[in-house]
């Protein structure tokens, strides 16, 4: 498990993948939005929480596809399903790799962006939070869809597809929690049931992704 | 003889050894006089409040992250021509410098921005075009680090550059059209009527020549350093082949 | 222990490829699949790597004490070739001292530092070989390991082989190619399946769709 | 040339990539938009245009790795290169092909998803037109983008990173448009620049395209 | 008319590979590229096809006139074989009649309707060669062709190489095995470079780098 995890994080930095680049394009994504909707601060200001979120989940989603494909190509991942190591503990330690190379660093970078939208100070408290929280989430979702569409070539948009409505709940928790606390509102609940689906999914979701993974290896070529 | 024959690899590192440390101390020299005469000796305005002091980061820093981008341009094209690796490598040498520039710039700006305007950020088209640029500097510096094959990186990254350049200037354009602003106009136009009044203005000149001076330093050593990291990985290659 | 199949049909893409399949490979055996193109040498080996689930018949002596190497190499292109094979010996297990002597054994010592990227054709074939000794699995199934090695590489792979059998190990090993070896010899062509499923446990539901 | 375009179309329809998949993104990310920012319909109505085009922008820009890395992965793009074929010509077919399948959708679908951010129905008509002119551009950029990183195995990230920034006028120029005319204003000269932007890419990039292709290949494995 | 290399100088990643080859390929020739994994003779290839650039050293009469077979087979695995052989047959603007006697040629007929990604190593490299034919291209540069072909198919790939120098073509073919063919042979080793550049012009800033 240290092994591949080591492995992963390895080739994410070297294969100039992970980092850098996830943070760029959730750079890029929040300026973009305002070249499309206009400059005027304040409309920025409303729609900042869900862009933000958005944005974030775009970019953990640009990255899933390297989450197995990258194995699954050069047929390192056959090699690894006849090793020692169970299907499942794969699924999860790529998925962490994923959390530690995208999860984490838009979690620290979402405070600083949401001023270019102009967020009030006030709520980056709280967007940090839902962040930190619901960002495992998105890796370990993504972890799933990507086992999922790995047999196929350049799956990658498809992968989008199937996971982006999974990823919906966290993504309305996560954005909801900043949205009530701008408004001056709580934003504990959200948070509780933010933090809900993480766990849920975190203890689930690697079962799943080891079957299709199983299926996939099964009929490919 | 030639300028050319500074694109010889050793007389560049030879010559670079020899100007660096006049280059660094007349820089040094420089930016302390300006900083200092900038922060410490140059009457309070009126119109503007004590924050008007970061124009000496600011402005230096802003203008030699645009301009850094032209060298780049220009050194880019050398190598396209010429094929001198020197060139290639001054290039990504000076984007270093660029993008920490730009940093500085937005930051300087930002901070300078919460007095004066009341907001950390505006979308402001001098502003936002600078957010592109240093878009740019960040995707060309990727581009740097991704490619394997030292050589296929410099025309990579020098097309990405010309390219670049071109969508840079037509941005610039598309944002004014996007949103006039309320950012300065260019103070230091030629024509003396616009111009902000000497006191600030001599600082600011030298400060200009310091940072000019000290980023000349900065890419000679850098320039330095890839050259020697680049002989380094063509000595290692040798030692797995023989 | 030895690895013994019988009986064994199994499919590739939902068609029946080979039927009725039996072999038995003892310690220190060498066992070389042969047939044209296409008669199922890797599905066999895949079907024996559990990789995919046999139609019907059985295989024991297989569970975890098989490793497999596949038409394709499983490099990490950016990764150096220690690197490569240090990350194997991780998932294996296997002490990292063990790597050096694989290194040697496939003539990649002086290659050590290179990123797999930078190797050829063959020295990247080489590479995926040298990952075997550092699973430590006795049973080697291997699919055309010599593809475009040359001749001293496959004299290097033949004495690796023989190591392994000597210390009790064993290889199944499909290919078109004379490896030097004394080897037992299974040529695939004669259990070639007829397409239809008499062998299916459920006979109709899967005649049906196959 | 026709050859090529036939094929890609054909990969494009067959492979699952192409239409349906660059499609439902773009659907998916405008029905993510109102969760994360919240249902208020004039609100909405005021993002519209703005969050269409970026979204139709995501949507193209994931599609782009497809334009050469498949045929770069399976060495058919070296074996086009040594064959009669221009380079030049095989970056604009590929352009060609992907707008077909990724711009033109989007084209068509622009107005329908309107409907779902409530955009008033009268700026319809301008969107299409922005639309229409403005994704050949998108096309085109992202072709040289893909020809940079196609040695890059999974360069997808860095190809938005570099690409992204490329793609600001024409986004500025399209959402502006439909912007202008919401706000009940002339998109005339909008669109002529839109279409200035267009013309200038279309001439010029496929030569860069190919240039890019032709050293990525000089220094592949 | 012949193609002919002269002192040819090459590099890969960077670091000069071979130097000072020189050898001519008269039409309905053979010749057969031999040396160790990582001489270069895949980079050789390369260069002839105009894929990279000579270091020194000159080729003439490759201009279009040459079609490459590389380690990798070129193929999409969503379209079938015939869809395969019929794009590149586009594309060198051969009449697609051409195509059938271009099955039969490597056996290929019964699996023409088969999806490229449903075919065995072996099948999948027969098609990759059949392509070849559709070229319509006088000489052929091949590197490893017979990659995981069985004897059988080996047999059919002499055949075309042999059809194909009757009709004034010629082949440049860097191979392990024997082709069962009478060929010339080149022998690469003695062409290895010796890792300076006293060939670049501007000898010292190359070499500098190099
Ligand atoms: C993050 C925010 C900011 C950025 C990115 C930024 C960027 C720039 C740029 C690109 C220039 C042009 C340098 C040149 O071409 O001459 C500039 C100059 C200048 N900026 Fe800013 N700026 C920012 C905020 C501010 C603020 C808040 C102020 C104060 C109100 C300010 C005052 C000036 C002045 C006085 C100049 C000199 C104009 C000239 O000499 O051309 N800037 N800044
Ligand atoms: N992914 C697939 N889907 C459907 N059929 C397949 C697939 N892969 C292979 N086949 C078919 O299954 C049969 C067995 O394939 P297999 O790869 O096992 O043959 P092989 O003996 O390994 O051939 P080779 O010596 O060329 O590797 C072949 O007829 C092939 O056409
Ligand atoms: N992408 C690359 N970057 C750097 N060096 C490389 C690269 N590819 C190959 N090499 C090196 O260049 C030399 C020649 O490689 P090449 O592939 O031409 O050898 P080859 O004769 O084809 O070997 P094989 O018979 O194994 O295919 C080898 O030493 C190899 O290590
Ligand atoms: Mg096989
Ligand atoms: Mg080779």
């Amino acid at each position: 498990m240290i092994a591949l995890l080591r492995r992963d994080l390895m080739l994410a930095v070297r294969a100039g993948g992970g980092f850098g680049l996830g943070l760029a394009f959730f750079l890029i994504v929040v300026v973009l939005v305002p070249f499309g909707v206009g400059p005027e601060t304040e409309l920025l200001r409303r729609i900042a929480p869900g862009i933000l979120w958005v944005a974030a989940l775009l970019s953990a989603l640009l990255t899933l596809d390297r989450i197995f494909a990258l194995d699954w190509e050069d047929g390192s991942l056959a090699l690894l399903a006849t090793s020692p190591l169970p299907m499942e503990g794969v699924a999860l330690v790529k998925a962490a790799a994923h959390w530690l190379t995208t999860g984490l660093p838009l979690t620290l970078a979402g405070p600083v962006l949401g001023v270019l939208l102009s967020l009030d100070p006030a709520v980056v408290p709280v967007l940090l939070a839902s962040l930190a929280i619901g960002t495992p989430a998105l890796s370990v979702i993504g972890a799933f869809g990507a086992a999922v569409t790995v047999g196929l070539r350049r799956g990658g948009l498809l992968l989008s597809l199937l996971v982006l409505p999974l990823y919906v709940p966290t993504l309305i928790f996560g954005a909801e929690a900043v949205r009530l606390s701008a408004e001056g509102q709580g934003a504990g609940t959200a948070l509780l049931l933010l933090g809900g689906v993480t766990l849920g999914t975190c203890a689930l979701l690697p079962f799943a992704a080891a079957a299709v993974l199983r299926i996939n290896l099964r009929s490919s070529a | 003889m030639s300028i050319w024959e500074y694109a010889n690899p050793k007389r560049f590192i030879a010559v670079s050894d020899r100007v660096v440390p006049w280059l660094s101390w007349l820089a040094a020299v420089l930016l302390v006089v300006g900083l200092g005469w900038g922060f410490f000796f140059v009457p309070r305005a009126e119109n503007f409040e004590y924050s008007v002091k970061i124009i000496y980061v600011h402005v230096p820093s802003a203008m030699m992250a645009i301009n850094i981008w032209v060298m780049m341009l220009v050194a880019s094209l050398v190598w396209l021509i010429r094929r001198h690796h020197v060139s290639a490598l001054a290039a990504r040498a000076a984007a270093g410098v660029g993008l920490v520039m730009t940093v500085m710039a937005l930051f300087t700006g930002a901070v300078w921005g919460q007095p004066m305007w009341g907001t950390w950020w505006a979308w402001d088209p001098r502003l936002t075009s600078f957010l592109i640029l240093f878009l740019f500097y960040l995707g060309y510096l990727a581009l740097w680090a991704a490619v394997e094959d030292p050589d296929a990186a410099a025309d990579l990254t020098s097309v990405l550059c010309l390219v670049g350049s071109v969508f840079a200037v037509l941005s610039r354009y598309a944002v004014n059209f996007w949103n006039q602003g309320l950012h300065q106009g260019a103070t230091l136009s030629l024509d003396a009527e616009e111009n902000i009044a000497d006191v600030y203005w001599f600082p600011l000149l030298v400060c200009l020549a310091g940072f000019v001076v000290l980023f000349l330093a900065l890419v000679f050593v850098r320039t330095t350093t890839e050259i020697r990291l680049r002989r380094v990985a063509a000595l290692q290659r040798r030692e797995a082949m023989a | 222990m030895t690895l013994s199949v019988t009986d064994l049909s199994c499919a590739r893409g939902g068609m029946p490829v080979l039927e009725g399949v039996s072999f038995t490979l003892e310690p220190g055996r060498v066992l070389v699949l042969r047939g044209p193109n296409g008669i199922g040498k890797t599905t066999l080996l895949r079907t024996i790597a559990g990789l995919q689930p046999a139609l019907s018949g059985e295989i024991t002596g297989a569970e975890d004490r098989v490793a497999y190497g596949a038409h394709a190499d499983g490099l990490k292109a950016a990764l150096t070739v220690w690197e490569n094979l240090a990350f194997w010996a991780g998932i294996y297990g296997t002490p990292l001292e063990r790597i050096k002597p694989a290194l040697f054994a496939f003539d990649l010592y002086p290659l050590q530092y290179r990123q797999a990227q930078a190797l050829s054709a063959g020295q990247k074939r080489r590479l995926s070989l040298a990952r075997l000794l550092l699973t430590g699995r006795p049973v080697w199934l291997l699919d055309e390991p010599t593809v475009s090695m040359d001749a001293a590489s496959v004299g290097l792979f033949a004495e690796a082989v023989k190591a392994q059998c000597a210390d009790g190990g064993s290889a199944l090993i499909a290919t078109h190619i004379d490896l030097g070896l004394e080897t037992d010899t299974l040529d695939l062509t004669p259990y070639k399946a007829t397409p239809v499923w008499e062998f299916a446990d459920r006979a109709e539901e899967e005649e049906f769709f196959a």
